[in-house]
């Protein structure tokens, strides 16, 4: 009995081992992102861009990549269990994406204390600010540039905006958001009429958008992100909001935004986004092909990061010709390269990867040319702080 | 016209009645009597279908009813009005009327303010501010009004005082006129005495004396009232 | 003459409007057996419940051993002194019965309760007591089945016993025949003339026979007043209790 | 559900367990998880199982737990024992408070309360940025080492020695708890379970002794989350979410109520689930959802007792062949 | 002194969403004694079914009509199979059952209509707002107040001038009065579970053009509902209007000058409340 026990765990081990070592060649790149729970939407389509980066790759310099998703089940703590152990158990040293900026911190720290390399699209600006290491790169453009590429054409378009009112999430990012936004307004001499502060499980807005409206601003500027600002935009349209101002949600989820509030609320609002598939960069027009080739869809913003993200990661490998994290980090660390977004460089010293953000505005369903032409692209622009202004420390 | 045979009742693992058999015949109003405990109130709810597990058998009119639904038993006509009386507390007077009227029993709402003048009275008040002999009437009434073809009457005079018992007792024999037989659960000698056309006597879920209201007096009716139902 | 070891004034229970007791005043003689009966709904529960702390009374008092005790809580009533039995069976069903019985040995010595880092083998946690107590009970058999094993009498008789593990001076036993087969009913009735030799006992009964023969003294309750009090001789025989029993004349 | 058997054998057991756990699942940082959620399945089911007392405010002693111990951790220079003993103080003493309130009522206010207080600590914990980093969680939590007088400090800053740091505090609590439902004050529970009026009618404080309860699930509790955020170095906002509760519960449950092994296997089970079926079916809590309602429905003794009953019914096929062949 | 107003007229608003999404649970919890954790679920399902039917037939109005009735004959179907069973079992039984419900149902709207959220448009009759002086408001939510004024006043006649609702508030004192009067009390029960459950689904189904469609709305539906009728008393019809504008009017007020605080405000209230009024404010003991 024991000894059929003790050669049942022997054989169950030696198979475990076996497989984890078998393709000692091979490069594993793991995805981190939130394929159950609550943010599974976003998880799902990251995974995919991260598949197809992959699928997609030339095994150059002998290597054949492989990918490995890990459900970060949108929960922090899981995620940075599930990299702890990968990177004990696998060796896991290449990781992309998270879907949460609490996620991106924790797992950055775990990556760095392994010496991986860690890319992801996340929102803080600590990322590649106060909390920045060696490790983690950040393919997303900050709450400064953000507000900058979106805020400053808008107010160009619309010289008639003298008052604004504004809606943010109470917590650091929101602040972030609304800090940029002071000093843009205060430099071009814009009365902030008000600002509504609101929780992270906000869903009446009702209150926030009728105080906008007693003030009588002429821009509603939205400073919080995801189904928040869904909520928002949905209850700002039922108050007839479009034709008393200009609306303004700085930090959309692209296409998944207009998908979700039909052209008929989206039309004629404006829209900050990372990422816009209509992008005539050649990188883009090439992944767009090959996402609807591939997978018969158009790209959103989290595919689209991850792909972009994933990508990097490879051509890096590629062009260095190793797996040696540190090799890798020196060729990204002011790299400039052709990316989704148009030329991206990378800069050395926060590895903050410095992009273009786009300010879209959604169009009437009769001018559409196609089921996913929900916008006209306004201006892209890139905007970065200095690094030494970011509270970077490597 | 209801005969109950040889039923066995158990709540969980206690045996409550041994092998009960009576019959009550149209028109008869038959009484249970015994100390508190001795079964009688299980012995209604036996054949209502309000106890677990009743083994034996219960026909009404000629019909099986053991293991039928307790609101299936109760529209074949058999009517219970409860020892605790259970009022619709929440529901007035008159809802709790209301709720009771089935089509074709020979009572009506007005026929009951005939009876029972004291519940139209306060037929707006809610059932909970009821005094115990208002309840009590209203109990009845409801039963009345659910076209019952027998009447099960639990402890009608308990805790009651004696001017309200003597006329809970004319309802009865008005009741018992018109036709309709009563099976009477009653530790009140006197209002069985006058009533009644049989008698059982249980003790512990079993019946001891059985005899008509002739006998009731007898010599041998008298010992069994000292030993099984007085002080 | 021996003295009262219970007394109660003026007891008055309201529920709402309704009073369930009215102004009930007792004595119970020390080293007596007092029942207490009444036909039904004339406030015997509610009165017991008053004595053993499950409700507490609108007004009146209620001394016990020269103290006034109506205003401690129920779990205060043991230990002073007191043991109570439940109408329906109340014990702990999925304990055996001498677990059962153990409990309530423990909770005589309150800090007792609290000590969880060790076992209860040990000695001191009323196993020992437990043991005798189900001896005495006749139950030495039944040590190890749990109570929902147990026979309905069997119950009943470990209803008592459960009151008995805090060595009352007093003794409240609800109605302990309920339910009871006729042939058990002796059994308890030994149990009970037991008993007396060792603490007073106030009993709400409806077997009269059981009343007759162990009671020292009765009570007799109506809609929640004392309307006789005396021998069961004497009371047996007052008009008042036939009235309230089988009913006036009509 | 009396325990009669001897405790060195438990001992043995879970020593066994804890060695054989990381080999057989070949991940010592999931068999840390594992270790971490069974001592709070089992802090839930002290109160759940034995006590028949359904808290959804796990998650504050929990989440209280992982910040004590990071505040402790990231901000003083102190020795693991102080964390450890920090912790519990913080675990009981919000345990009692919340004891406190919420056993004045019972049924779904008594639930209501506990949840109240999860959902209080939630946004406390959002809002003291200060403390405990509101959204981004606590960053950076050292594991600090054991120091001992005259000994040379103990690090745990592998996979493996932290494991085994786990593992020791895992059966010292187990052992712990296992005492604690065989003792005389576990007794007065069952018995408080079984039928509260009488056991305050033979002189027990009722309420006195849920509070006590909620003591050592609170401390129980707390220490597992404070292991949790020593093993992520990390304290993340989430730990004190309601869906931390939610999760605790379901492996009380899934492993079976009154039974503290039922607790482990419940974690282990899930972990493993979610862990595996995560990654090939995302919707796999579709199942898990179906599993708890079979659980309450037919099996109330949850997986744990269903193991004993197949292996009782292997012990009788076996016995019988035995008797056979004699 | 606008902005006072203003708050009270919007957390009354609010109350009357509140309301609907805890007056079937109040009732399923007074009639039956069930605590029913899936209410949440059902209020989701309500959204999607809308959504669904919106999107075949292309009018809200179908869809407002119909989700009522698919998640009316979704009940059904679970109550024979499941909740039949549990009237009789302990509340941390039913929760933790009706929990799995929850789970399943949630899960498997992710799995018939994925994870992107889904919006369904304020049909034009109802677009737009009115506008007093400075105070404005939408139409569409105007409509709901109004819908759910509507719906409170005929549960409220239902329940109180009707023959039914005179069984089912007598069949919540007393189900064996009711069973022993010829009324057939579990069919009595069914209905009020599809009843209770249906009305989760018509609040879904009313508040998914202003708040979208998602599956995990359910879960914060559930949340307030419970707050909602715990203030109000279990089982009370007219303490979950209570709890309804109270909870409506805590969140608008504290959204005033604490936003973050919200949540907070709501289940200190919650447990303030229960503290000192065990049963809510109109329950009975």
């Amino acid at each position: 009995m024991i000894k059929l026990k003790k050669a049942i765990i022997l054989a169950s081990s030696m198979f475990l081992s076996l497989t984890s070592y078998a393709q000692a060649k091979d490069v594993t790149i793991y995805g981190v992102s939130s394929e159950s729970g609550a943010f599974a939407n976003f998880g799902k389509q990251g995974s995919k861009g991260l598949k197809l980066a992959v699928d997609a790759a030339d095994d150059a310099a002998g290597m054949k990549f492989n990918y490995s998703i890990i459900d970060s089940e949108s929960n922090a703590g899981k995620a940075a269990r599930k990299v702890k152990a990968a990177i004990s158990k696998s060796d896991a040293r290449y990781f992309i994406g998270s879907t949460l900026s609490s996620t991106a911190l924790a797992v950055g720290k775990e990556v760095d204390k392994a010496g991986g390399i860690y890319i992801n699209g996340s929102g803080a600006d600590e990322i590649t600010g106060t909390q920045c290491n060696k490790a983690m790169f950040r393919w997303s453009a900050p709450t400064y540039g953000a507000v900058n590429a979106s805020l400053i054409p808008v107010l160009d378009l619309h010289p008639e905006i003298k008052r604004v009112y504004t809606i943010t999430p109470d917590y650091v990012f929101g602040e972030a958001m609304l800090n940029n936004a002071k000093i843009i307004l205060k430099k071009r001499g814009i009365e902030l009429v008000g600002n509504s502060y609101h929780s992270l499980k906000e869903k009446e807005f009702s209150g926030y958008l009728s105080q906008a409206m007693a003030t009588k601003a002429d821009l509603l500027l939205v400073l919080n992100f995801g189904s928040l600002a869904t909520n928002t935009l949905l209850q700002a349209d039922s108050f007839g909001m479009k034709d008393k101002m200009q609306i303004l949600l700085v930090w959309s989820s692209g296409l998944d935004h207009f998908r979700t509030l039909t052209p008929k609320v989206a039309e004629g609002i404006y829209f900050g986004s990372q990422y816009w598939h209509e992008d005539e960069s050649p990188a883009n027009k090439a992944f767009v092909a090959l996402s609807r080739e591939k997978l018969k869809e158009t790209p959103n913003y989290p595919m689209a990061h991850y792909y972009q993200m994933t990508k990097l990661l490879i051509d890096s490998m590629n062009a260095t010709k190793s797996a040696d994290p540190d090799a890798i980090r020196k060729h990204l660390e002011g790299l400039e390269y052709d990316g989704l977004t148009g030329r991206e460089f990378i800069n050395a010293e926060n590895h903050q990867v410095e992009k273009y953000f786009y300010l879209l505005q959604g169009k009437k369903a009769s001018e559409m040319k196609d089921p996913d032409n929900y916008a006209n692209i306004i201006s892209k622009a890139k905007y970065f702080l200095p690094a030494n202004e970011t509270g970077c420390k490597m | 016209m209801l005969v109950v045979s040889h039923i066995n009742s158990y709540y969980d693992k206690s045996h409550i009645l041994h092998d009960l058999s009576f019959c009550v015949k149209q028109g008869e109003l038959v009484t249970l009597l015994g100390r508190n405990g001795a079964g009688k109130s299980t012995t209604l709810h036996s054949i209502l279908g309000l106890v677990p597990r009743v083994d034996g058998d219960i026909s009404f009119n000629g019909n099986s009813i053991l293991g039928l639904h307790t609101h299936e038993i109760a529209s074949k006509g058999i009517c219970l009005i409860p020892e605790q009386r259970d009022i619709f507390q929440i529901l007035t007077v008159e809802e709790n009327l209301q709720l009771s009227v089935k089509k074709g029993s020979p009572w009506e709402i007005k026929d009951i303010y005939r009876l029972f003048p004291r519940l139209e009275e306060r037929k707006k008040n809610g059932g909970g501010q009821l005094s115990g002999g208002e309840q009590q009437m209203l109990a009845m009434a409801r039963a009345l009004l659910n076209n019952p073809k027998i009447l099960f009457c639990d402890e009608p005079s308990e805790g009651l005082a004696p001017v309200i018992v003597k006329e809970i007792v004319d309802i009865l024999r008005e009741i018992k006129k018109s036709g309709i037989p009563i099976l009477l659960v009653e530790q009140n000698l006197r209002v069985c005495e006058v009533l009644a056309d049989r008698h059982y006597i249980l003790e512990q879920g079993q019946f001891v004396y059985e005899c008509s209201q002739a006998d009731f007096f007898s010599e041998e009716a008298e010992k069994m009232k000292t030993k099984y139902l007085e002080v | 003459m021996s003295s009262s070891l219970l007394s109660v004034i003026n007891l008055t229970k309201k529920y709402g409007d309704f009073y369930a007791n009215t102004d009930v005043n007792l004595n119970v003689k020390e080293g007596s057996i007092h029942g207490v009966i009444g036909p039904n709904g004339a406030g015997k529960t509610t009165l017991f419940n008053s004595l053993a702390g499950s409700t507490k009374p609108s007004s009146g008092k209620i001394i016990f051993d020269g103290q006034n005790i109506e205003h401690l809580e129920q779990y205060d009533r043991p230990i002073l002194g007191i043991g109570r039995s439940f109408q329906v069976t109340s014990l702990f069903p999925d304990l055996t019965a001498l677990e059962n019985l153990r409990l309530a040995s423990q909770a005589q010595e309150p800090a007792r309760g609290f000590v969880f880092w060790h076992g209860i083998t040990r000695k001191g946690f009323g196993q020992r007591r437990a043991l005798h107590m189900l001896h005495r009970l006749g139950l030495d058999k039944q040590a190890q089945t749990p109570i929902k094993a147990l026979s309905h009498g069997q119950q009943r008789i470990l209803e008592v016993g459960m009151a008995l593990m805090s060595e009352p001076s007093l003794l409240l036993l609800d109605e302990p025949t309920s339910g009871m087969g006729v042939d058990d009913i002796p059994q308890m009735i030994n149990l009970l003339k037991q008993l007396r030799e060792e603490c007073t006992i106030l009993l709400i009964e409806h077997n009269i026979r059981l009343v007759t023969e162990v009671c020292d003294q009765v009570t007799v309750l109506q809609a929640g007043k004392v309307i006789s009090e005396g021998t069961p001789l004497e009371v047996s025989q007052d008009e008042k209790v036939k009235t309230a029993y089988l009913g006036e004349g009509i | 559900m009396q325990n009669t058997t001897p405790f060195k054998t438990y001992a043995m057991g879970l020593i066994a367990f804890v060695i054989l756990l990381p080999l057989l699942i070949h991940s010592q940082v999931l068999a840390t998880e594992i270790l971490i959620f069974a001592m709070a399945a089992i802090g839930c089911n002290l109160l759940l199982g034995y006590s028949g007392l359904l808290s959804f405010g796990q998650s504050l002693f929990f989440g209280g737990g992982a910040y004590a111990a990071s505040i402790l951790s990231i901000n003083f220079d102190v020795s693991l024992l102080t964390v450890i003993g920090f912790t519990l103080i913080v675990g009981i003493a919000l345990a009692v408070l919340v004891g406190f309130f919420s056993i004045r009522r019972q049924g779904i206010y008594f639930v209501m309360i506990t949840l109240a207080f999860g959902q209080l600590g939630y946004y406390a914990a959002f809002l003291a940025e200060d403390f405990t980093g509101g959204e981004d969680g606590l960053l950076d939590v050292p594991r600090v080492a054991l120091k001992l007088p005259f000994l040379p400090d103990v690090h745990f800053d592998t996979d493996i020695s932290f494991y085994i740091l786990t593992s020791v505090l895992f059966v010292l609590s187990v052992m712990l708890m296992q005492l604690v439902v065989n003792s005389p004050f576990g007794s007065v529970l069952q018995a408080i379970r079984q039928n509260e009026n009488r056991a305050e009618a033979i002189g027990y404080r009722v309420k006195l002794y849920k509070i006590a309860i909620f003591a050592f699930s609170g401390a129980i509790t707390a220490l597992s989350g404070a292991l949790y955020a020593l093993m992520l170095n990390f304290a993340p906002l989430s730990n004190i979410d309601i869906e931390i509760s939610e999760t605790i519960l379901f492996m009380c449950v899934l492993g079976g109520l009154g039974s503290i092994f039922g607790s482990i296997v419940g974690a282990a089970v899930f972990l493993l689930a979610s862990d595996f079926l995560s990654e090939l079916w995302p919707r796999w809590m579709l199942i898990l959802g179906f599993l708890v309602i079979l659980v309450m429905l037919y099996a109330r003794g949850g997986l744990w007792a269903s193991l004993m009953i197949m292996l009782e019914r292997a012990k009788e096929i076996l016995g019988i062949k035995e008797k056979h062949n004699v | 002194m606008s902005l006072y107003l203003f708050q009270i007229l919007n957390g009354v608003g609010l109350g009357m969403i509140y309301f609907l999404m805890g007056v079937g649970l109040t009732i399923i919890f007074g009639m039956m004694n069930f605590v029913n954790f899936a209410h949440g679920a059902f209020y989701a399902l309500g959204a999607y079914a809308c959504y669904v039917v919106m999107s075949i037939t292309g009018s809200f109005w179908a869809g407002l009509v119909l989700a009522p009735i698919c998640i009316g004959i979704l009940a059904l179907g679970i109550e024979k199979v499941l909740v039949r069973r549990l009237y009789a079992v302990d509340h941390s039984i039913q929760i933790l059952i009706t929990i799995g419900v929850m789970m399943m149902i949630r899960e498997g709207t992710l799995l018939i209509w994925g994870t992107v959220p889904k919006s369904i448009r304020v049909p034009e009759l109802l677009a737009g707002i009115v506008a007093f002086d400075d105070f404005v408001y939408p139409v569409y939510r105007l409509f709901i107040v109004g819908v759910t004024a509507l719906i409170g006043i005929g549960l409220w006649l239902l329940l109180e001038k009707t023959r039914f609702g005179m069984v089912i508030r007598a069949g919540s004192e007393r189900p064996h009065m009711v069973a022993l009067l010829g009324i057939n009390i579990d069919k009595l029960f069914s209905m009020t579970f599809i009843g209770g459950v249906a009305l989760a689904g018509v609040a879904g189904a009313l508040i998914a053009p202003i708040r979208g469609v998602d599956a995990f709305m359910g879960v914060e539906a559930l949340g307030i509902a419970f707050v909602v009728v715990v203030i109000g008393g279990m089982g009370s019809f007219s303490g979950a209007l209570i709890g309804g504008l109270i909870v409506g009017l805590v969140q608008s007020f504290t959204s005033g000058f604490w936003p973050a605080g919200t949540n907070v405000m709501i289940y200190s209230v919650m447990a303030l409340i229960i503290m000192f009024r065990p049963n809510g404010l109109l329950g009975r003991a």
